[in-house]
């Protein structure tokens, strides 16, 4: 297996807090790695870091054997990285098909094309029936399968989620599991952030457990989650979170 | 000594800025709107000012007495009949609206009032107070004085009065403030109210300097933009001080380089400040303001 | 597809219908009545003026229709605030309202973009009030001007320095100091240029120029520091109505003193100065179209007229007619009383005629002037005057044959002293 | 009200875009004929195509892009100034100025969306402010070159390369062309990638650079391309009126102007400027013939009225309003 994604060191403050310290792993092709861990330990600064929306203070992101640390995030995704967000970011003034058109119009040639690849985008994920909506009346499952398209019709090689599946249903979630195995199938690598375990156990077969901002553990899922410590700094979060 | 009287003549009207500007800064703070209507609610209570002095003899002073709760609740009036709607919408919605009430204001007057020159002269107002050969003009240490009364009043109301606080939470959270069970659309109502009486405090103050005329407004307008975005929209701290270097810049910069040129380095500051720190000097980085 | 036009085609023609709306009955052909577009600033920032500007017209129109000269004068009257409107306005009075004769403008850019349409369809445009020197030298055909141009403040101003002030504080040209003060506007710099160039011949010394923003500036104790340190014997002002009077304000209150402080039309010949100012502003003169003068000067008519007028003025609206408004009367009244009539009717070709025809002798107007123009459409007889604040009053002082009395407070006392 | 906002504006098919501009084009080049005899009405058609051409490209800024500027008279002024004194110092037709004044006004627009890059909202719209503060006391004051307040009257010498004529029509159709500048490029943009990228940067900064787009340089450059044509009708504006002056030419009156008519119109629809100017003007008239000689400042105070109903009742302008009339219950869909 290639390495597609290698994070060395990665270390972030704000002002007198250490939001990530020193976070290093390696992401190779067709895995599907899960970053768990509890509020504010860090996970979506890691993500920030990494796809260019925050520089880093020290350590390195490579992709592809380049380095690409405090890349303005614009060019990372032309790199084939793309990111989801955990509050759904559309586009206010264009409907859904145009939202995921912006995305398209990264390969697409015209309108035409740009279109119906998002048509397409959409029936992938079962959208194409609510092409016409204004995106603020989605409710909160449509408008995260719309951030999914919007991140998949770029045609990326390393996809990062940040939180999917929270706030869906048990049935949406279900539902978006399967999607996530097709994309994966697709040949596209998967770096997810969850606080759904049965979906992080289902998906993933390594995952990073962070705690203020330090990796507490790392390698296969099953192992990792089995570890006390982790057990311990996650406990709470556990009963919490395990879905219906 | 001479630099001294410029300093002291640049502070003085500095404080007239600042007045003007407090309850611009207050309004941008609280409710997040760019109020172009600041100007001529500055002319509205110039003209009850005037009108109180000509047809009743009441010293523009004791005017205040009419003019400030007039002036709020005229202010409450505008924000409830119009603003409060625009806000809802965008930037662009409530910018505009707010020019295209200054607009309606100015012609109303124009209309109802004429474009006759009107200014109040009693003896006071070519009066000064000499002090080892630096002079100041009595009419503006009046104003000055009074503004710096009104800012210690304002901030105490702010921090120890629960009307007070909530506006300031609203002001920086509006979302977090209504969490906490704050009514917005009557802290809204309310601190746009105290804003425009702010304003009118100013004009009551300032009608025994200045003519009254319907667009008397619009000049003081710009450079209240500039004294608020120097010190921090929506940070009253900032306005005060924004005000007196504007002031200071302003007499300094017309005395050694030319009064026609005044503006032009006041502006470039302006520019200059939005440039390299767009929170201004005390304000903290708004999050309304970024769409 | 005709979802998306006919909201298009709605829109269209809805605009199109408000675009036609205007439309008013076309001239009637009555020989007798003559349309007059007048098109001044009647909203905006000039507005005052503008207003002014346009009572003294009506006042003219009225008591030239009762004298029951055979014909009748209609006004056609628009608000022309800026360059812009002034060209729709004047295309509006021109094209739709087919007037031949347009008195207006006041403000420089509104009368040159409006001579510019005046003179491209050979309509007659007779300016009452603004003194851009360029207005009548472009060569322009149908552009007349009763009034003075900037140009002629200067040299008036200094020939009643070097006449009267030097004399009376026994010095020489040479040691008079001036400095001046003027707006950055079109107005106050065309007169302070004329007034530079007429001190230089004169060999008066300048020792200070300031500009200011008219519109903008509401401080101006820099300025009246800076003057202070010229020490300066004469401060000219060139200033509007508002500046005017911070600028006094502040004055008093600075301290600022000179030997003769001399205005130049607008704010210190405005009524407010000495509403305002009262006892304040005794002493303070000002170099302009004499706003009444010595009635010795004027023809017994000219004497009538302007009874006539003033009362006339007062009843209609209220107060006392400023300069301002008086110049509107007199340049209009010239128009109706003597060219029209000359002319016998308003083709703009007979009224050039007659207009470059007319000789009249200094006092044939109610501010005292002679009326001929040269083939620039100048009045070559429009004089200045000297005034003076004189106990609440502003009356002539200079030249001789106008003044009504001998100018005083020269040098003037030190007024941080009152 | 809120989701006539966010009806979806900017997705006009194209068949739709071009009957408009079919039907639009059919009556354009009729009514200078229909008006021969009505002189008048064809120069207020004129002024309206003027101020459409300006409103025109600030949508594009404004509209499109997002960009809330209060100071495009500084583009305005500096069209008119360039093409100006070219003519008058240089003898240079102001058909060249005017691309000379388009090619500086690109320049600072370039400029100023250079330094403004991190503004957002009211920051924007008040450094524009200030920046056409600023050029205008700078044209005050450098009267060696600007002469100053006493601004600069151009003389009348008819020809097509100096933009002046004897009759209305030619002004007319040269006042259409410069119009139909913006409304193309508009055009284009509702069917362009750069256009579908503005429009993103436009809604959500963010979440347009996760999508690979590079918002500055999109900006930035709508901004250069809207100063440019403000300035190509403010050189147009120059020849028609011949006269220009600092306090009119870069005031914010001139400013709110484009804005006002682009809101009437409709933000970000290409044909809102044409038809809010079309509205703005026509009414302007309207009012100034039924208030003609009576006091001033009536029609101006109607003219502040209708900005303050348009921004409570019609926000979104009349386009989007009327296209939502016409095709209502065909395209209102709600969420089951």
């Amino acid at each position: 297996m290639a390495e597609l994604l290698a994070v060395r060191d990665l270390t972030k403050r704000f002002g007198g807090l250490t939001a990530i310290a020193g976070v290093t792993f390696t992401v190779n092709e067709g895995d599907i790695l899960g970053i768990i861990g509890p509020n504010g330990a860090g996970k979506t600064t890691l993500f920030n870091l990494i796809t260019g929306f925050l520089r880093p203070d020290r350590g390195d992101v490579i992709f592809r054997n380049q380095i690409i640390t405090g890349w303005k995030a614009y060019r990372i995704n032309r790199l084939g990285m793309a990111r989801t967000f955990q509050i759904a970011q559309p586009f206010a003034n264009l409907n859904v098909r145009d939202n995921v058109a912006v995305a398209a119009f990264r390969i697409a040639g015209s309108l035409e094309e740009a279109r119906d690849m998002a048509d397409e985008m959409l029936r992938f994920v079962g959208l194409d029936s609510y092409w016409k909506y204004e995106t603020e009346k989605l409710p909160i499952g449509m408008k995260k399968k719309l951030e999914l398209a919007k991140a998949l019709v770029t045609r990326p090689s390393l996809l990062f989620l940040d939180e999917v599946m929270g706030g869906l249903s048990s049935g949406e979630v279900r539902e978006l599991m399967r999607i996530l195995w097709k994309v994966h199938e697709s040949g596209t690598t998967l770096v997810v952030i969850e606080h759904v375990l049965p979906a992080i156990k289902e998906l993933c077969q390594k995952v990073i457990v962070l705690h203020n901002g330090a990796m507490l553990a790392q390698g296969s899922t099953d192992e990792v989650l089995r570890q006390p410590e982790v057990v311990e700094a996650y406990l709470g979060e556990v009963k919490v979170d395990v879905g219906p | 000594m001479i630099l001294l009287q410029l300093i002291l003549s640049g502070i003085l009207i500095g404080g007239v800025y600042a007045l003007i500007s407090l309850g611009l800064t207050l309004i941008f703070g609280v409710m997040r709107i760019v109020n172009f209507v600041h100007g001529d609610m500055l002319m509205v209570a110039m003209y009850m000012a005037y009108w109180m002095f000509a047809l009743f003899g009441i010293d523009n002073y004791v005017g205040l007495l009419v003019i400030v709760p007039a002036t709020a609740a005229l202010g409450a009036l505008i924000y409830w009949g119009v603003l409060q709607f625009a806000i809802r919408r965008s930037h662009e919605a409530s910018i505009l609206a707010t020019i295209g009430i200054s607009i309606v204001l100015q012609n109303a007057a124009l209309i109802i009032w004429s474009a006759d020159y009107r200014s109040i002269h009693n003896e006071l107002s070519t009066l000064s107070v000499e002090y080892l050969g630096i002079r100041l003009s009595a009419p503006l240490l009046i104003a000055f004085s009074v503004a710096l009364v009104v800012t210690i009043l304002l901030f105490a109301f702010l921090n120890h009065t629960y009307l007070g606080k909530a506006i300031r939470a609203a002001s920086m959270d509006r979302y977090a403030a209504v969490l906490m069970g704050v009514n917005t659309r009557k802290i809204f109502t309310v601190s746009f109210a105290i804003g425009t009486a702010l304003v009118g405090i100013a004009g009551g103050l300032l009608a025994s300097v200045y003519t009254v005329y319907p667009t008397v407004g619009t000049q003081f307008l710009l450079v209240s933009f500039v004294v608020v975005v120097l010190g921090g929209l929506g940070s009253l701290r900032g306005a005060v001080i924004g005000g007196l270097i504007v002031g200071v810049v302003e007499t300094a910069s017309a005395y050694f380089i030319g009064s026609s040129m005044k503006e032009l380095v006041y502006l470039l500051l302006f520019i200059l400040i939005l440039i390299i720190k767009p929170a201004g000097l005390f304000g903290q980085q708004l999050p309304g303001v970024n769409r | 597809m005709l979802k998306g036009r006919r909201p298009m085609m709605l829109s269209l023609i809805l605009s199109v219908i408000t675009l036609f709306a205007g439309c008013s009955p076309e001239r009637e052909a009555d020989e007798h009545r003559f349309k007059i577009g007048v098109a001044f600033p009647v909203s905006g920032n000039l507005a005052k003026i503008g207003q002014a500007c346009t009572n003294g017209v009506e006042i003219a129109a009225e008591l030239v229709n009762e004298q029951g000269k055979g014909f009748e004068i209609e006004l056609i009257k628009v608000d022309v605030p800026d360059a812009v409107t002034a060209v729709h306005q004047v295309n509006r009075l021109i094209l739709k309202e087919d007037v031949k004769v347009v008195i207006g403008t006041y403000a420089s850019p509104i009368s040159m973009a409006a001579s510019g349409i005046t003179e491209r369809n050979r309509v007659v445009l007779w300016e009452v009030a603004a003194t851009d020197p360029r207005l009548t030298r472009r060569g322009f055909r149908y552009v007349f001007r009763p009034n003075p141009d900037a140009s002629m403040y200067g040299p008036a101003t200094v020939r009643f320095l070097s006449e009267v002030v030097v004399p009376k504080l026994g010095l020489k040209n040479e040691d008079l100091k001036m400095a001046l003060i003027h707006e950055d506007g079109e107005y106050g710099e065309a007169v302070a240029a004329s007034t530079k160039e007429a001190a230089k011949k004169a060999g008066i010394p300048i020792v200070e120029e300031i500009r200011y923003n008219a519109k903008s500036t509401n401080d101006l104790s820099s300025a009246i520091l800076r003057l202070k340190k010229a020490q300066a014997d004469v401060i000219n002002m060139v200033q509007y109505d508002t500046d005017a009077q911070l600028f006094w304000k502040q004055a008093k209150q600075l301290g600022l003193n000179a030997k003769v402080f001399i205005g130049n039309g607008a704010g210190q010949s405005s009524d407010n100065f000495g509403h305002v100012f009262g006892k304040a502003a005794n002493g303070v003169l000002d170099t302009s179209s004499a706003i009444s003068i010595n009635p010795e000067a004027l023809t017994p008519e000219m004497r009538e007229t302007e009874k006539k007028f003033v009362q006339r003025y007062k009843k209609k609206f209220g107060k006392e007619p400023d300069l301002i408004a008086r110049l509107a009367f007199s340049s209009s009244y010239i128009l109706f009383n003597d060219v029209i009539p000359k002319a016998g009717g308003d083709d703009p070709d007979r009224i050039r005629q007659a207009a470059l025809s007319l000789d009249k002798p200094v006092g044939s107007t109610i501010v005292g002037w002679g009326v001929k123009f040269d083939e620039r459409g100048q009045n070559t007889r429009a004089t200045m005057s000297v005034m003076q604040w004189q106990n609440g009053k502003l009356v002539v002082v200079y030249p001789q044959n106008f003044k009504k009395r001998e100018p005083i407070m020269i040098p003037m006392h030190d007024s941080s002293k009152n | 009200m809120m989701e006539a906002k966010r009806e979806p504006v900017k997705l006009v098919p194209i068949t739709r875009s071009h009957m408009i501009g079919c039907g639009l084009a059919f009556l354009a080049v009729l009514l200078p004929f229909l008006l021969q005899n009505e002189p008048y009405y064809l120069d207020t058609l004129i002024l309206a195509l003027l101020w459409a051409s300006a409103a025109g490209a600030w949508n594009l800024a404004g509209g499109y892009g997002g960009l809330l500027s209060l100071g495009h008279a500084a583009f305005f002024g500096i069209g008119a100034y360039t093409s100006t004194l070219l003519f008058v110092e240089l003898d240079i037709p102001p058909l060249m100025g005017m691309l000379v004044g388009a090619f500086l006004a690109a320049i600072v627009g370039l400029m100023t969306g250079l330094v403004t890059l991190r503004m957002k909202g009211p920051f924007f719209a008040l450094i524009t402010i200030a920046i056409a503060e600023v050029l205008m006391i700078i044209t005050v004051n450098w009267s060696d070159l600007t002469n100053g307040s006493q601004g600069v009257s151009i003389p009348y010498k008819p020809g097509f390369e100096n933009i002046a004529f004897d009759s209305k029509v030619p002004y007319y159709f040269f006042a259409l062309m410069i119009c139909l500048i913006p409304v193309f490029i508009a055009h284009w943009l509702e069917r362009s990638r750069y256009g579908y990228e503005l429009m993103a940067v436009r809604d959500n900064e963010t979440a347009a650079q996760a999508l690979g787009i590079n918002t500055v340089r999109v900006k930035v450059s709508i901004l250069v391309v809207s100063s440019a044509i403000t300035a190509v009708a403010g050189a147009f504006y120059a020849q028609y009126i011949t006269i220009i002056e600092p306090y009119h030419e870069f005031s914010f009156a001139v400013s709110i102007q484009m804005v006002l008519i682009t809101m009437i119109g409709g933000l970000g629809t290409a044909w809102g400027p044409v038809f809010g100017s079309l509205i703005v003007t026509g009414l302007d008239t309207f009012l100034r013939d039924v208030f003609m000689g009576a006091q001033g400042g009536l029609q101006a105070l109607f003219y502040g009225l209708m900005l303050v109903l348009v921004v409570l009742f019609v926000p979104e302008g009349l386009i989007p309003r009327l296209r939502k009339r016409i095709s209502s219950g065909k395209e209102d869909v709600t969420c089951g």
